[in-house]
């Protein structure tokens, strides 16, 4: 899917954590004692009031901390091991859409949604048509080339998912997707996420909003002090369904 | 390829987007190099210029009698085996005389009594031009005393004292000063590129975060460095040029300078600092990348 | 209430704005044709989609942004007239929880909510216990020492929350509270947000969560491609009160 | 008394917290005042040490016939006319051939047979110390010459010339340099202390929207630049001091430097640089503010 050459053999399961503990010295515990299997192409929600470690779990996912304790493999490799060049192409096949932005502010929107592709060697004119039809269908056409610093929060929000899922990744962690949006929006956003993982993308999306994850029939966890519960153990046909993708 | 196509690229675009801290950067590269080549450039003028004042230095010994050929003979050689020395020329009593009648001038006819002996023979010894250290100086006219027949030495010893003296504070000077100006370009040059990656630290996270590798992400920043290095030290020896030419039409007056031929600084020289300006902010560069990525 | 003097004579009517427009250069317009007349100790609600002007409406009353054309009076004065000391002055009677927060991230997230009260020159022994009951109500009283960068999303919310009622404002502007907060803890922050309102405090909280607005008494404004239209009319008893207060 | 409060609190919270900033901007202030203040006493030193090698310059002025006490006078009133000199010494034909046998040493007993007036009487000016510029020099020779029954004015034009056009070559360095060293380091401080400012930008904005005046605002970051430059000038002039003794330890064997009896910069100097870098750093803080502040 992604330019990077994936595994000859597709492991069924993309994201296996085995007892994973995350501190943050001195005295905060985020995470105590995980263990998540999440099968390829999954639609996994994460919710937990705040301050509860969705954001610190998906970081550990994305190889952006390293866990206290515990095990985390990811498409079959483990990403505590991995360092320079592996590290960077496993980072290519994540896409992940940060709570905080990490908008270039100075920087065009075009631009930031670019950044993803230009890292991975893409063709220019991939990239062009790729930006344009994203923009179009987060309702942001018009700031193409706006710079990053000057959207309203709720249109930096949908550059962030944009650059997210630029890169067609296979594993997409999208933390707080709609936290700044209107339900309109929301519905929009949603939708494109949606389309990603009929094409076979696996999803963890970290969430509060109840109008996102009630009522669907995807697994949710909930994070309660550092502990994961099963809150709905879903009922997703879809699963397993990326490797044929 | 594509790899080279992607740095070119990013470079084009940090050197767009940050020109404001670029020509900072470059100002102050420039500075440096333009102080460092100018300390330089006066240390070498200094040099040839001592150089030549101590051109006409020389030893004159005077002799307790006029030396035959042979005995000439062989104080040169006894001198050369010593040191070599440049010029060792003899002066009969006569042409002492002469020399002195010369100095009187319209008083020469006093002159006219006195026996064509009356003043001693001397002999005239010339220093290499390389061996002119005051202690090797001062070494080679003990030498001269020692030889048989020498009654005294001269050598104009407070003047060239003096002078030794004064050439001797100046290498200090432009030594001391030289590391000190060296070290502080350095120390500017990393400090101002560590900054310009500090302003952009975001980016360099960002890139990491989506896949970039290290050679994508520090490449860039290294050729900027490197070019930085380029600009800013042509920059900065183009305006001592500029400065330098202006010093010459300004004070070159022929009763002032005329000693001091000022020279520039020679091509391998400029070939030099610019190189080593590219390697430093390179380097600086690298280091201040190797922080970032660190974090 | 606060340190700062106001006019002897506490004017009805808290904000007056009349035929306002707020355009970005060069081709953004954000806000046409506003006029709006909010008495005070009112709650009001803005809502609208993402891009419709709420957060340029804010910053236009907290003199954070220059009008394009119109007028804007808040406690009786023309802020677009209001220079150097007046301005800060006046500031001070103003509270906002900005959108993107705007914390210190090297700085406590005591020294974070304290600036506000330093700034007007409030006591340290007072400032001290405020911090404290503040962090106590928002559930962080275990972050009193935290750097705010180190905080969760959610968190961070709070600590701006915190830092925008901290000095006992005339005039409370809270740009999406609940953004980053799951229902909990939102109740929560709605419920410190009232208690200021009982106090005679002006609110005009931003939002697009229908959570937070749907069903509730007060006035609730709509912004729509930069227009106002007026939602529900409000029936909200507390209107006028403050004055009393 | 709160709002001094408050910036005292605030400006202790800036020095604590970004103390790393903090220490480089220092560290350049103290360099840039190194730099210049090492210069500076390099000219001083240069200048008293030209002083003194100039302390034996004297005009030999060869006369026709020995003037008698009233012709001296007259000499003296009319040299003292036309410039101040320090001192006026007449030599008479016998002291002259004294000194010359003094200079002939083991020899002088060649001179016996020679009349006592066989060399010409003379006079010795000595120059003022304050009038010792090439040009005053040559002019008070020119008239010294058209004195009556001069036969020749004797000063060793060659070294007194090149002694001063290497003086004028200095004070043409120094000037330059110093020039380019004040431009420096201006530069550097006010180019540190806007990045500093830049680095708190977000500070500042917080501030201002809270509800600050400008003076909360301004004051602790003025206080802060004058308290860098009053401590970054001590740090620099105390380094130069250091760098001073070393200097002195190592290099003023008695052969060397005696004429260079080398002095440090006196108290009133050390005031005034520290009082400048103080402003200097006060104003770029200021300018920078503003900046900040337009945001
Ligand atoms: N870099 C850090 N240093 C110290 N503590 C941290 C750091 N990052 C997070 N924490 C703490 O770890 C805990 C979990 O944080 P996390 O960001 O994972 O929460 P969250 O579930 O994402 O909350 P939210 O919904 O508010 O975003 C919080 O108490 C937070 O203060
Ligand atoms: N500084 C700016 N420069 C240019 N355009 C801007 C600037 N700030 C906001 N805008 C534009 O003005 C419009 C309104 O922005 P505003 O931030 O008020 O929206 P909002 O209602 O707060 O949206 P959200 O719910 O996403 O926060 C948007 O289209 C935005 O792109
Ligand atoms: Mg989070
Ligand atoms: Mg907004």
């Amino acid at each position: 899917m992604t330019e990077t050459t994936a595994p000859a053999t597709l492991p069924m399961t993309m994201v296996e954590m085995i007892k994973v503990a995350k501190d943050y010295p001195p005295k905060v515990t985020a995470l105590s004692d995980i263990s998540l299997s999440i099968p390829r192409g999954e639609f996994l929600f994460l919710i937990g009031m705040s301050g509860a470690g969705k954001t610190t779990l998906l970081k550990l996912i994305a190889a952006m901390e390293q866990p206290t304790r515990g095990l985390i493999e990811v498409a079959g490799c483990d990403i505590t091991k991995l360092k320079g060049r592996s590290l960077a192409l496993q980072r290519r096949r994540i896409g992940m859409a940060y709570q905080d932005f990490k908008l270039l502010t100075e920087q065009t929107v075009a631009y930031n949604i670019a950044i993803a592709m230009e890292v991975a060697y893409r063709k220019p004119q991939e990239i062009h048509t790729t930006v344009r039809d994203l923009l179009e269908q987060l309702q942001l056409a018009d700031k193409h080339d706006t710079p990053a610093g000057e959207l309203s929060r709720g249109e930096q929000q949908r550059v962030t998912l944009a650059r997210a899922v630029a890169n067609d990744p296979e594993l997409l962690l999208i933390d707080e997707p709609t936290g700044n949006l209107d339900t309109t929006t929301t519905v929009r956003v949603m939708e494109l996420l949606r389309r990603r993982h009929t094409a076979g993308a696996t999803l963890i999306i970290a969430t509060h909003d109840p109008a996102i994850y009630q009522g669907s029939p995807h697994r949710t966890l909930e994070l309660h002090r550092g502990r994961l519960h099963t809150l709905n153990p879903g009922t997703d046909p879809q699963i397993g369904k990326g490797e044929q993708a | 390829m594509n790899f080279w196509l992607a740095v070119f690229r990013q470079l084009g675009r940090n050197l767009r987007q940050t020109w404001t801290s670029q020509l900072m950067t470059l100002i102050t590269v420039s500075l440096s190099v333009l102080i460092f080549s100018f300390f330089y450039l006066i240390y070498c003028n200094m040099l040839s210029a001592g150089g030549r004042l101590g051109n006409d230095l020389r030893l004159i010994v005077y002799l307790e009698e006029e030396p035959g050929p042979e005995m000439q003979e062989q104080l040169r050689r006894r001198i050369t085996d010593f040191e070599r020395v440049e010029k060792i020329r003899f002066i009969s009593p006569e042409q002492a005389l002469d020399l002195f009648a010369g100095q009187l001038g319209q008083n020469r006819d006093l002159l006219t009594d006195v026996p064509s002996d009356f003043l001693p023979p001397s002999m005239e010894v010339t220093p290499l031009k390389n061996l002119r250290g005051l202690h090797q100086v001062s070494l080679l006219a003990d030498f001269l005393d020692t030889l048989p027949g020498t009654i005294k030495v001269q050598y104009g010893q407070e003047w060239v004292e003096r002078f030794y003296a004064f050439t001797r504070l100046l290498s200090i000077i432009v030594l001391l000063s030289g590391t000190l100006l060296v070290l502080t370009a350095t120390f500017m040059v990393s400090y101002t590129i560590r900054l310009t990656i500090l302003g952009r630290e975001d980016e360099i996270e960002l890139l990491r975060l989506v896949g970039a590798t290290n050679g994508y992400i520090r490449t860039p920043f290294l050729l900027e460095g490197v070019l930085q290095g380029c600009m800013g030290s042509a920059l900065g020896l183009g305006s001592l040029y500029l400065l330098f030419q202006w010093t010459l039409n300004h004070f070159s007056g022929p009763s002032i300078l005329n000693i001091f031929s000022l020279t520039f600084l020679s091509l391998p020289i400029l070939a030099i600092i610019i190189g080593t300006a590219m390697a430093l902010c390179g380097i600086a560069s690298h280091i201040s990348m190797r922080r970032a990525l660190r974090i």
